[in-house]
């Protein structure tokens, strides 16, 4: 059974233990994981970004979008933590790591999850630049991207 | 019949409301007819006909055909755009 | 034009100091990596692993790996490590990140590098258990994945 | 013609050689040929001959047909297994 834990937290994390966590001390042969920043320096000019979320709710999709991918591969360990509140410029938003046995469904697990994250869990996105805040819109290419996995 | 009902992210601005107790007529049986029923309360609610608009009952993503009932939370929101 | 850092090394390496090198400071919105490690307890009772390699090929080899990725795809970095040497359980063998400016380039790098590292990078594995000292296979699966990559 | 000849891993335990300088006789100009003029030297030499060892000339992949030249350095090993 993979070990899976999810935190939803405005604090800031440790991408690399936890890393060193999912290897599992060499149980695990292979460890894929994703991180997304907060883009800074010459993109759009975004002085902060607030992420807002739907407590409750948002524990509970990523719950179950790690369980679809577990159905799928067969994964060692999973780790989802996701930050909410006002970020800077270069401060991590999103880690997603998986564990398994060989690295072609570690790969695949923790892109699933993110394609899925993406399109499922309920977070907004409000950036702020010197001409005012708006929201982020969805990208077409989310969508896209989350339609190859279904069958 | 009463529910809660959330409103999220630029929803939730355009509104300027982000959570409502409300008791319901008899017939508000799924989201469709609830979010009818919400906007036939005036024009102020109108950002909640956008077909982008999705909807959860019970914290789970809902369709149009989604069921509604007693002491359910019903959660209306944008697209999300979270990662 | 992407920033790229190869090296062939014993010494072991931080692995969350090289994710944050790679997002150069919210530079990318997006970081894609793998950690394959020395699978250790249960998993056939290795006691150690013992990397080959063929000095200045395995150099070369993984230069030419990572500029086909680049001639393929938009990335901002790119980062290889491979420890040579006897190693054991749990121990990091080899790390890939990839820094683009959205998931779906990083993920797809990250993993075209480690499928041709694995068939392509002069690297050989020998385990140590209890009944002695043996080279390690190569895996058919290896080749499928590399064939997918291919026009 | 004088080459540099170099085996990895578990062919080069196999042979027991890890590094040999060569005196090539004129006409050995392409990895097959080299391959056969090697194996002919004996017996010991078969690992060689196994269809699954792969060579490199100037630490570059090389096939049967890849050019060998006065200086070369030139390698033979087994399927590669890193990562």
């Amino acid at each position: 059974m993979a070990q899976v834990s999810i935190n939803v937290q405005h604090e800031d994390f440790d991408a690399g233990a936890e890393l060193d966590a999912l290897s599992g001390n060499g149980a695990a042969g292979a460890v894929a994981s994703f991180l997304g920043y907060v883009r800074g320096g010459d993109a759009g000019g975004i002085l902060a970004m607030t992420l807002e979320h739907y407590p409750g709710m948002t524990e509970r999709a990523l719950a179950d979008i790690v369980a679809l991918a577990q159905e799928r591969w067969s994964l060692l360990g999973v780790r989802v933590i996701h930050r909410v509140g006002r970020l800077l410029p270069g401060e991590r938003i999103v880690f997603v790591g998986v564990a398994g046995s060989h690295r072609g469904e570690a790969f695949s697990a923790c892109q699933f999850i993110m394609d899925y994250l993406k399109t499922q869990a309920p977070f907004w996105k409000k950036e702020e630049t010197a001409n005012g805040a708006h929201w982020v819109d969805a990208r077409d290419s989310d969508d896209a991207a989350l339609a190859r996995w279904r069958p | 019949m009463s529910i809660t009902i959330l409103y999220f992210a630029s929803l939730r601005e355009a509104l300027g409301v982000e959570r409502e107790q409300l008791s319901l007529p008899p017939g508000i049986r799924d989201v469709a007819r609830l979010r009818v029923w919400l906007l036939a309360r005036g024009e102020d609610w109108a950002p909640l006909a956008a077909p982008r608009i999705r909807a959860a009952v019970n914290q789970v993503l809902a369709s149009d055909a989604t069921t509604v009932a007693d002491k359910d939370e019903i959660a209306f929101f944008p697209p999300v755009t979270g990662g």
